[in-house]
């Protein structure tokens, strides 16, 4: 499959300035943005469940270029999301698909491996990865260290792309039942705010978070750093980096894909997707709407109805 | 000043002028008493209302905040309150994550004329927040230098 | 800053609850206040001769006032401080006596909450800018979208004041449904009588163009220059050489189109005059049923037409005019009663609408004022009216009255036994409206001395008693009993609902309509005939149902709406309007999706795609502040800084 | 002297220092390892470099410079008075847990706060007061680099006692007075036996073994000028930057920082708060013109600054320690190693014939 999709790139790249892809990095646990230029370049593609970068994040800032981008089924609802705000344009965005069994969450495989960052090999198969290290080997199932947005996914084939390559695979579950959100909504107010808190109070403001979402298309423009209009001050107590991550959840609000970059970004490993989560199922449940799926759609932030049949108003 | 001790907690009123501002106008002409502690800001629309104003009331400290548009299909700007529907709805389902209940905001609708029931929504929103009690404000400095101050750590306790 | 604060008294209205001398005290300690006094009425002409001697002697360049709502005398106090010589928009109120001082007694809780509203405006003009309303040109022509007598009268008024008109009428000629009655009430005069003079006068104005057989396509622009593209519809006929002499009419071998003027009762042509003083009197060709352009073959009236204007050639054309108000006046339709399975639903002859009775009754109709029943054009003798079909019901969504039914049924009723004078109609009746001046007289003059049989109750069903008649079978709730009528033709009082493709033509003009398609007025009781949309306004039944005077006086009062607007020298905008911040917007155009004016536009700023706001469009709303992630276009006034400045005075102190 | 102390009295240990210092060390906070307060009974985590290096508390991502309040005339409200007031706080610190590279960027820091024409009084104050126990690596993570920029896995610049880890409990040495000090202050400290220095001595020299050979990087003054208008180059390398902050915040060695001030009502503050080169605003003039607008020349610029730019200021010394926290924390592993390198081995056109 990775040759025919190798293939695939090779045929198209004369008509592209280049193709995205993922090649590997600094060791053999991680994979990396990979651009290919040339055809030599294409070699030096994988594929695989350590390809966990949504590449879609530097779409927009190649406006003007035509370019090609490999994609996951989650990184190409963030295509659709871009191509819906028209933040880029279709014809300028070559897509090649291919069906994903998963990719891993890295905190995982730190939890099972604590001597990851010593790895020596990393084989990948069918049923998992063999990782080795300058100690020992440790065989892990794919379903362990698996990234939980792959748990519950449901769109593993690219919902958008132009050349298709392998046979495409099943979804993961037909709904999302949020389960994290019940056991975590499951606790007293006091204990989520307790939570949050701590976790916040991690943060070091670096916005990788932000940086890494591939629909935080304000960017260099956003309001955690700006004076007029001064959301969040400079300080590092919990306050502004909590409001900081309530802004971005509710800027995400029906635009979110929840392919969790935010999250996996984090260098201090805080689990922010839980917020876009939770409006996830909110707007999932008011609007019947699902972000990333239709390029025509209007957004449901965007819409109304004079008559919103899922609103129950309080009767006072 | 802050707000009277033990007698009132902190209410964040946000009202459209064209209705709700007129509505407790009206409420006020009639003297309809009401509970001291809502503050109103007074906006253009409902539509105006960024749910984030809502947000940023509620780490600073606010123990309620209360939204008021116009009825539906009555919008000044005709569309304004549709938009803030669907907002504000997102938005208040969206808080319990955050450990904020959600009985602690909502928005409603109150014509220029309706006096009556400005009353009766301040009446029963003031007494919903004084049923639940103050909101802890979120900490605006990091919980270690917060620990230093108060002497207890909230990531001891958990 | 130097901020001066006058807390008033108001008399005792403020001071009775509230302990203004400390307000004011705590007042000077607020950031950026000058000066801070307690005042016994702000809004006199010695409390605001106060204000102007304060700003000069501490030079203020700022004033909160705390008194009683903005609403009241925000525009009072903002003149006071442009007498001052200070910009009117550096001005704030804090609202202590609708919000504090007349909702409870408790002063001490009065006293500290007006201190806090007081802390909240002082932070927000803190932040407010000098704003500087804009002046622009006005161009002084009005655009009547309809052509029936609301906006005939619209129209003629405007004219009359020296506006030029453009009116669009979707029909091939203007008039209306009033131009369809016989006679009207309460006065039984003859409705084309009435009507045809004005109606000459539309096409005869100086002032005046008309384009009939037309639509609005498009409307952009913003009061004081809207551009319209307006659509005139293939007719197939050269209007400027057609004479109206109806020879086509007379030799057109189609025969089965449907006569809409008549109400389809009449036999009608593919080429057609509506009525001989339709405005403008030219032909037009169905071409649906035109067999030249459905199997080019035919072109009779090719052949025959003495002046060559046959044009089978002919395109829709469009055509921009540029206006600088618009008066919507297109008026209403039927109900589709044909859902009323009881009576019929469509299928039996006899059972017609009041509209198609109204041509029977007219002298220029079908039956030529003879009134045939259409079955076996038999002259009825037992003619039964149903009121409310498709008004005051629920079950089929339209539960609001139509409003002037019952008044055209007892004219109906009337006019019945002076064309047959030996029969008699039965009125089917919920409740009988008639509150306008001679009305109720009216409705009593049918059932005294015209005799008609009111019978209050709902008709349960309509049937053919097999012998050539109809039967109706209703209740008669008075005496409480079931009643059976033999009929030989039953009248629908159909309701009105609002004209076809109404919601379109809103969203194209951007005002609202309500859930029936009826367009909104700006206030049900003070702005009835303008819109939010400045510079579009109402006219006749379009906004609700309405009665002929109703609709000349709505169309009069649109018309010195649009007379009172062209009066200014040029228009001033209101300059508390969204601006964008150029840098910090990225053109991801979700503002200009969300505005509901059209008041944002996408523009190219070197190779950049940036919302720009059209000043005199936008009306102030903010919707698009709420809507920018990044901020980058704020409502002026009313920014996110202003906004949060009065969150953290609520929340931090 | 090298001193010997047994793993089981480390927590007493730091619970000694705790009654004339405050002590920080790397405790587990979610997935994450940070340095915080110590107190005893708090598991530390010192088997891996902590997520995020000491360098904030020498170094705060945020801190207070000034308080000031307006003051209003009771009489004439319009007069104000500002009252200024700087709170010199820094109270005697030790961090433990440190590792050499971290240490190390303390140097770098001192380079910048303490030897330039403007002193920074509130680092120094914090500086002088602080003390250091490093603890020697003696096995390297794939990220480590430590040697190509002049650190080792045992270097001792920047600490004021290293300790190497060896089977039961840590070989102790004293690198300056301040740690002698620290050492000889306690019972819990024996003498070091020559087998268990040994020991040390072995592991840290398998340490050194296991670090890639390093390049020389002498000559990246010259490659790096030489590459200066190279956009191209700098494009490339930059490709799948997002430009956050985390390799800038992670870094022991960045010490850039804005300021701002916050007010409410009559009070407010002077804040000084970490900044970071990769982000647009960091070099956003009031005009609207950004010298650094895209991401290309704000890579150029981190990696000049650390191989050239502060070097050439300092003494040569490289303003990167090699504890390779950019590279593992950085959302798209972007390596700082592989940039380098490849800017050291781009052949630079032949100078252009200035001379003809």
């Amino acid at each position: 499959m990775l040759d025919k999709l190798k293939e695939s790139i090779k045929a198209a790249l004369p008509e592209l300035d280049f193709v995205m892809g993922w090649g590997m990095g600094y060791d053999p646990l991680h994979a990396t943005p990979l651009y290919m230029y040339e055809p030599e370049d294409v070699d030096n593609l994988v594929w695989g469940p350590l390809n966990v970068h949504n590449l879609a994040v530097h779409l927009p800032s190649l406006k003007g270029k035509k370019v090609g981008i490999v994609v996951k089924g989650c990184d190409s609802r963030s295509v659709v999301e871009l191509l819906q705000e028209g933040l880029i344009n279709r014809e300028d965005v070559v897509i090649f698909g291919a069906p994903c069994n998963g990719i891993v969450d890295m905190s995982k495989i730190r939890k099972a491996v604590p001597d990851a960052h010593f790895v020596h090999s990393v084989e990948t198969d069918d049923n998992g990865l063999t990782i080795t290290t300058d100690k020992d080997t440790h065989k892990l199932s794919l379903a362990e260290v698996m990234a939980d947005k792959c748990t519950r996914c449901r769109f593993p084939n690219a919902v958008v792309a132009d050349h298709f390559v392998g046979e495409k695979r099943e979804p993961t579950v037909e709904n999302d039942a949020y389960e994290d959100l019940e056991s975590f909504e499951s606790q007293g107010f006091e204990e989520r705010r307790d939570f949050w808190m701590t976790e916040m109070d991690r943060c070091i403001r670096c916005y990788a978070c932000r940086n890494a979402c591939p629909l935080c298309v304000c960017r260099d423009h956003c309001v955690a750093q700006s004076r007029n209009p001064h959301w969040v001050s400079q300080r590092d107590g919990v306050r502004d980096k909590f409001m900081f991550q309530i802004i971005h959840a509710m800027h995400m609000a029906g635009r979110c894909t929840e392919c969790g970059e935010c999250e996996r970004a984090c260098p201090m490993d805080i689990p922010v997707l839980l917020l876009k989560r939770k409006l996830g199922t909110v707007i999932h449940d008011l609007f019947d709407y699902d972000s990333g799926l239709d390029a025509e759609a209007r957004p449901p932030l965007l819409a109304f109805k004079l008559e919103e049949e899922s609103i129950k108003e309080k009767d006072w | 000043m802050p707000v009277l001790n033990g007698r009132e907690l902190r209410i964040v009123g946000f009202l459209c002028n064209w209705c709700s501002y007129g509505g407790a106008d009206t409420a006020g002409v009639a003297r309809f008493d009401q509970p001291t502690d809502l503050r109103v800001i007074r906006v253009p629309c409902s539509g105006r209302i960024d749910p984030l104003f809502i947000a940023k009331a509620f780490m600073n400290g606010a123990d309620g905040v209360l939204v008021s548009g116009c009825h539906p299909r009555d919008c000044h700007y005709a569309e304004g309150n549709y938009y803030a529907r669907r907002r504000l709805e997102v938005f208040k389902q969206f808080i319990s994550v955050l450990g904020i209940e959600p009985e602690r905001f909502e928005y409603t609708w109150v014509s220029a004329s309706e006096g009556q029931r400005w009353q009766e929504v301040v009446t029963k929103f003031t007494n919903q927040v004084h049923t639940l009690g103050p909101l802890a404000p979120i900490p605006e400095v990091a919980l270690s230098q917060l620990a230093q101050t108060t002497g207890t750590d909230i990531r001891e306790e958990a | 800053m130097r901020i001066g604060v006058f807390i008033c008294h108001c008399g005792s209205n403020i001071e009775g609850t509230v302990d203004t001398a400390e307000v004011s005290r705590i007042a000077r300690d607020y950031p950026e206040v000058a000066f801070a006094t307690d005042t016994m009425y702000a809004c006199s002409e010695p409390g605001q001769d106060g204000i102007i001697e304060a700003i000069g002697e501490h030079k203020l360049d700022g004033v909160v006032v705390a008194s009683c709502t903005p609403r009241m005398h925000e525009a009072t106090f903002r003149n006071t401080l442009e007498r001052a010589g200070l910009n009117p928009y550096m001005f704030e109120m804090a609202n202590i006596r609708e919000h504090v001082s007349w909702i409870g007694k408790d002063r001490e809780a009065n006293t500290n909450k007006a201190a806090d509203l007081v802390r909240m405006a002082v932070e927000k003009l803190r932040r407010n800018q000098p704003l500087i309303a804009k002046e622009f040109d006005i161009n002084r022509r009005v655009l009547v979208i309809g052509g029936g007598v609301a906006g005939i009268q619209a129209a003629l008024d405007c004219a009359d004041a020296g506006l030029e008109v453009v009116m669009v009428e979707r029909e091939s000629t203007i008039g209306g449904k009033m131009a369809k009655l016989d006679k009207t009430f309460p006065t039984v005069d003859c409705s084309s009588c009435i009507l045809g003079p004005r109606m000459v006068e539309i096409a005869q104005h100086p002032n005046i163009t008309l384009y009939a057989c037309s639509e609005v396509d498009g409307v952009s622009g913003y009061v004081g220059n809207f551009s319209v593209k307006i659509k005139k519809k293939a007719r197939y006929v050269d209007w400027d050489k057609c004479t109206g002499c109806g020879e086509c009419v007379e030799k057109c071998p189609s025969r089965k189109a449907p006569n809409t003027f008549d109400e389809k009762i009449g036999p009608g042509r593919a080429i057609n005059i509506p009525f001989p003083q339709a405005i403008p009197k030219k032909a037009t060709i169905n071409a649906e049923y035109c067999i030249k352009l459905t199997k080019g073959k035919c072109g009779t009236c090719e052949k025959i037409c003495p002046s060559n204007a046959i044009d089978f050639q002919q395109q829709d054309e469009i055509i921009t005019e540029e206006v600088g108000a618009v008066v919507a006046a297109t008026g209403y339709d039927l109900f589709d009663w044909t859902v009323y399975e009881e009576y019929g639903g469509g299928r039996y002859p006899d059972v017609i609408t009041s509209l198609q009775y109204e041509r029977l009754l007219s002298a220029s109709g079908p039956t030529g004022g003879h009134v045939k029943r259409p079955s076996d054009g038999k002259e009825p003798k037992n003619v039964v009216f149903i009121q409310c079909v498709g008004s005051r019901d629920k079950s089929v969504g339209r539960p609001y009255c139509s409003g002037f039914c019952c008044m055209y049924t007892a004219k109906q009723a009337i006019l019945t036994k002076d064309h047959i004078p030996d029969s008699t109609s039965y009125v089917f009746y919920m409740d009988i409206r008639a509150p306008g001046k001679l009305y109720d007289e009216f409705t009593r003059r049918a059932m005294e001395e015209y005799g008609a049989q009111y019978i209050r109750g709902r008709v349960a069903m309509v049937y053919p008693d097999g012998k050539g008649n109809m039967i109706v079978r209703g209740a008669d709730t008075l005496m409480g009993r079931q009643v059976e009528v033999q009929a030989d033709l039953v009248v629908l009082a159909v309701g009105v609902e609002s004209a076809k493709n109404s919601p379109q033509l809103a969203e194209k003009l951007r005002i609202s309509y309500d859930s029936y398609g009826f367009f909104m007025e700006g206030h049900p009781k003070l702005k009835p005939c303008e819109t939010n949309t400045a510079g579009v306004y109402l006219a006749g039944a379009c906004q609700g149902p309405k009665d002929i005077p109703a609709s000349v006086a709505q169309g009069s009062a649109a018309a010195s709406k649009v007379i009172g607007l062209f009066s200014k020298e040029k228009l001033k905008s209101d300059p508390q309007t969204a601006n964008v911040d150029i840098k910090r917007c990225i053109g991801c155009g979700k503002c200009v999706l969300t505005c509901p004016f059209g008041a944002i536009k996408e523009v190219d700023f070197r190779g950049q795609p940036k919302a720009e706001v059209i000043e005199t469009v936008c009306q102030g709303c903010g919707i698009c502040s709420s809507t920018c992630p990044q901020g980058a276009i704020q409502l002026r006034h009313f920014t996110d800084n202003q906004i949060l400045a009065e969150v953290e005075a609520i929340c931090r102190f | 002297m090298a001193k010997y102390l047994k793993n089981d009295d480390l927590g007493q240990w730091l619970s000694e220092l705790g009654a004339d210092y405050k002590v920080y060390a790397p405790v587990q906070e979610g997935d994450s390892i940070a340095f915080r307060p110590f107190s005893k009974g708090k598991a530390l985590r010192i088997d891996r470099h902590a997520t995020v290096g000491p360098k904030e508390i020498l170094f705060p991502a945020c801190e207070e410079l000034l308080r000031f309040s307006y003051q209003k005339d009771e009489e004439n409200p319009g007069r104000e008075n500002i009252q200024v007031q700087v709170e010199e706080n820094a109270t005697p610190t030790l961090i433990f847990g440190s590792r050499p590279c971290d240490a190390r960027g303390f140097d770098v820091f001192d380079g910048a706060f303490t030897q330039c024409s403007v002193k920074d009084s509130y680092y120094i104050a914090r500086r002088e007061q602080a003390a250091v126990v490093s603890i020697a690596c003696t096995r390297t993570e794939n990220t480590c680099f430590c040697n190509w920029v002049g650190g080792a896995p045992d270097g001792t610049n920047g600490s004021d006692v290293l300790l190497t880890p060896i089977q039961e409990g840590f070989v102790a040495e004293s690198i300056t007075e301040k740690g002698e000090a620290l050492l000889a202050g306690s019972n819990l400290l024996a003498e070091a036996t020559p087998e268990q220095e040994k020991e040390a001595k072995a592991l840290r020299a398998a340490a050194h073994e296991s670090l890639p050979e390093a390049p020389d990087f002498e000559c990246m003054p010259e490659q790096l000028y030489g590459l200066f208008d190279n956009m191209d180059f700098w494009e490339k390398q930059s490709a799948k930057c997002i430009s956050c902050g985390a390799c800038t915040y992670l870094c022991p060695t960045c010490h850039c920082f804005n300021i701002t001030d916050e007010r409410q009502g009559n009070e407010g503050e002077r804040l000084r708060t970490w900044d970071n080169c990769m982000s647009r605003q960091f070099t956003q003039e009031a005009s609207g013109h950004n010298p650094r607008s895209e991401k290309a020349y704000r890579l150029k610029n981190r990696v000049g600054h650390k191989f050239c730019y502060f070097p050439e200021l300092h003494k040569g010394h490289i303003a990167c320690v090699g504890c390779g926290r950019c590279i593992k924390s950085c959302p798209v592993s972007l390596d700082i190693r592989q940039v380098v390198t490849s800017a050291k081995e781009c052949r630079l056109p032949a100078e252009d014939n200035d001379n003809e």
